[in-house]
């Protein structure tokens, strides 16, 4: 490491501020994005399963011959 | 849209004649609008756009005298005079390779304007080959190099200690290059 | 024709979706390996500017941000042409998915940017061409995201989003060459960041991997939300369906999708 | 079939006066709103003035720009002349270049006013003429894809804003700095090639994107 401590790692001489505002804004927006597109799969995915499991079911109803709706 | 599909069929079904013609008109339309974009084009970048000269187009004659251009250079170490009761100075632009220039200004020099600096001056040459600045420009000093004056810069300097990236890939080096001349 | 059954293939958003499942491994693994390195040894292990100390280290992220930010837009505009040429649905598939990522990365390139602007500078701002031309950036991708907002059909979006990516990646030079030129008659110009000439290897290492890393950041990004719009759209089509079992598939087959999800989560 | 087209555009032109009227009276109530913000005068203006007026060109250029298309697409003109001319792109540039003229060539013809207004040395005023008169032309062009493009929405003035104003942007830079020149006494013409070429571009795609744009609206009725 070029930095001798951890406090000077977040000093930076004085530029610690702007250094490390940089890169949490840089991984905040990576992370946010990666949630993001991680979400519109899985809601898709979690549709298509609930979807699947009311076919399911009203199969499973119709051939108990149940008449419910 | 199927009656823009009826249109398009009653189109189609009229003799090729005009659909030709159309084509061909288009097609010259195309082709002489571009040759002359290519054309005015090649005639601005004639005009030499951003007004710049190197030191040994100063030198040379080949910037035109009395118009208003930019130039750029290094100022020469000792090279500067300063007036004893005005704010005259003068001092001489060299590219480190042989061609040097004299410049006059009058005005308060840029805090960053040393010996040996990069410098670009903006305004007229004399008759006599000295250039008469209207403005020295040498503000931002560690932000931004202008692509004209990294040439220079980096040609300027025989002893300087480190190649340009001889490893990085090209697009990256020029990036790289670019970005550590802006911010 | 091979050549057309190719590109019919790329069409197809279902063969899409299969093959961009191992993509999606890899461009995430190596984005975690390369964005971690990277960012790490820039933040910590880089050695500082002579001249402009720390905060040089803003460059690790400053640069790649704006780099996949202007590739991104120009991948839009490829797509734009693929959409309008060929009618390829998965074009448009590939506009929506780019754009928030490239809108949010010229958002951190000029946020970083002013943030390194200010120790370098002395200013959060500067007319600068570069910075300008970014900013115009920026708003060419809200310009698309309105006009994405605005349409509410598919296909109309699609057309419409296509057009308006072509004619402004053809203008992004046009803009860049301008603004470039505009900056060198009213900048204040100078030179010497560094008196050296060049980055010596320790310092642009760091960078070529984040580059690396951040792109494969976003192709793990662009094709995760691409999955995700086919599935959208895709919802009822019978090999979406048969994804989960279908209406009479075995027991086996609800396992496999439950693998699947549970391999997103 | 072309003389019919033109007649109808000269109509359009010269029967309303609000066409030519409206983009030039918006333009000098701008410059006289900006006189009483911010006086420009010779000494001062110069380099601002020739700023100010290119902006406001822009912008009047984008307030007659959202008109461009839409009454012919309201009454369903436009979809009768997409679907039946022989060549909709000859409309289309028919109908772009009356709205040159109704902007782009009357702002040239008035610009020495302007200019004076706007204390811009004399001795920049006919380069400032030849800047725009080059330079409109390619606002026009440009403009009218994003006009075709939102004039679908009921109110796509702010959209259409978003969409051409970066678009603008190379017109715009050229344009000053042409004026800027001939007032540094530094050479103008390649500037002026420039926006030329910038025109002449924007003159073989433009009918032709516009056109796609129209379409894309007319499918959305």
């Amino acid at each position: 490491m070029y930095f001798e401590s951890i406090t000077e790692l977040l000093r930076m001489d004085g530029h610690g501020g702007y250094v490390w505002a940089s890169y949490i804004a840089m991984l905040t927006i990576l992370i946010a994005n990666f949630a993001m597109a991680r979400r519109k799969v899985t809601t898709q995915l979690e549709q298509l399963r609930w979807r699947r499991q009311i076919q399911e079911q009203s199969k499973a109803d119709s051939m108990a011959g149940d008449t419910l709706e | 849209m199927p009656t823009l599909e009826i249109a398009k069929e009653n189109r189609d079904r009229h003799p090729m004649n005009p659909k030709r013609k159309q084509r061909l008109f288009l097609m010259t339309f195309l082709l002489t609008g571009v040759a002359a974009i290519v054309a005015l084009i090649l005639l601005a970048l004639e005009e030499n756009m951003n007004m710049f000269y190197p030191p040994d187009e100063v030198v040379s004659g080949q910037a035109p005298i009395g118009e208003t251009i930019r130039a750029g250079g290094m100022v020469l170490e000792q090279s500067v005079v300063r007036a004893a009761d005005s704010l005259a100075v003068r001092f001489v632009l060299t590219d480190r390779q042989g061609h040097e220039f004299a410049v006059d200004y009058s005005g308060i020099l840029p805090d960053l304007f040393r010996e040996g600096q990069g410098i670009l001056v903006q305004g007229k040459l004399a008759e006599d080959g000295v250039f008469l600045a209207q403005e020295v420009l040498a503000k931002h000093d560690e932000n931004y190099m202008p692509p004209e004056l990294m040439d220079l810069n980096m040609t300027a300097e025989p002893a300087a200690p480190a190649k340009p990236l001889p490893q990085a890939p090209e697009k990256l080096s020029n990036q790289m290059g670019a970005f550590v001349s802006d911010s | 024709m091979g050549l057309r059954e190719y590109w019919h293939k790329l069409g197809s958003p279902r063969w899409f979706y299969q093959i961009a499942g191992g993509w999606i491994t890899g461009f995430g693994i190596g984005a975690v390996l390369l964005l971690g390195i990277g960012l790490i040894w820039g933040l910590a292990f880089a050695p500082p500017d002579y001249q402009q100390g720390h905060s040089f280290r803003i460059m690790y992220v400053h640069v790649p941000a704006a780099m996949v930010a202007q590739s991104l837009y120009l991948g839009m505009g490829v797509a734009g042409f693929v959409g309008l040429v060929w009618r390829m649905k998965l074009a448009d598939v590939a506009i929506g998915a780019a754009l928030p990522l490239g809108m949010a990365l010229t958002a951190v390139a000029l946020f970083t940017g002013s943030l390194w602007g200010k120790p370098t500078w002395g200013s959060w701002w500067e007319w600068d061409g570069r910075t300008v031309s970014t900013t115009l950036l920026l708003f060419l991708y809200i310009g698309i995201y309105a006009l994405r907002e605005a349409l509410s059909q598919t296909d109309l979006r699609a057309r419409a989003s296509a057009l308006i990516c072509l004619v402004g990646t053809i203008n992004i030079p046009i803009i860049k060459y301008s603004v470039n030129w505009w900056q060198t008659l009213h900048q204040p110009a100078s030179f010497t960041l560094t008196e050296k000439p060049a980055m010596p290897a320790e310092m642009w290492l760091p960078l070529l991997v984040t580059v690396l890393g951040l792109y494969c950041f976003a192709g793990h990004n662009v094709m995760t939300r691409m999955r995700g719009e086919i599935l959208l759209r895709e919802s009822r089509s019978n090999w979406v369906i048969g994804l989960f079992g279908g209406p009479d598939a075995t027991e086996a087959k609800p396992a496999t999708a439950q693998a699947l999800t549970g391999r997103n989560r | 079939m072309l003389k019919a087209l033109l007649q109808r555009e000269a109509l359009v032109v010269f029967r309303s006066k609000e066409g030519v009227l409206n983009p030039l009276a918006f333009l000098f109530l701008s410059v006289l709103v900006f006189g009483i913000a911010a006086p420009l005068n010779d000494r001062n203006g110069g380099e601002y003035g020739v700023g100010v007026l290119w902006v406001l060109v822009l912008l009047t250029n984008l307030l007659s720009l959202d008109a461009l298309f839409r009454r012919d697409y309201d009454s369903g003109v436009l979809e009768q002349a997409l679907l039946n001319a022989q060549t909709p792109w000859l409309f289309v540039m028919l109908r772009i270049l009356s709205q040159w003229v109704c902007t782009g060539l009357i702002m040239t013809l008035t610009s020495p006013l302007l200019g004076i207004l706007l204390g811009i040395p004399t001795n920049g005023l006919p380069v400032l003429g030849m800047a725009l008169m080059v330079g409109t032309p390619a606002i026009s062009l440009l403009g009218a894809i994003g006009a075709g493009l939102t004039v679908g929405f009921g109110r796509g003035g702010v959209l259409l804003a978003l969409l051409v104003l970066p678009l603008f942007i190379p017109v715009l830079i050229f344009g000053v700095g042409a004026v800027k020149n001939v007032l540094d006494d530094a050479n103008y013409w390649g500037q002026i090639y420039i926006l030329a070429a910038l025109s002449l571009a924007g003159l073989i795609s433009a009918p032709f994107a516009t056109l796609a744009s129209l379409k894309i609206s007319v499918a959305m009725r």
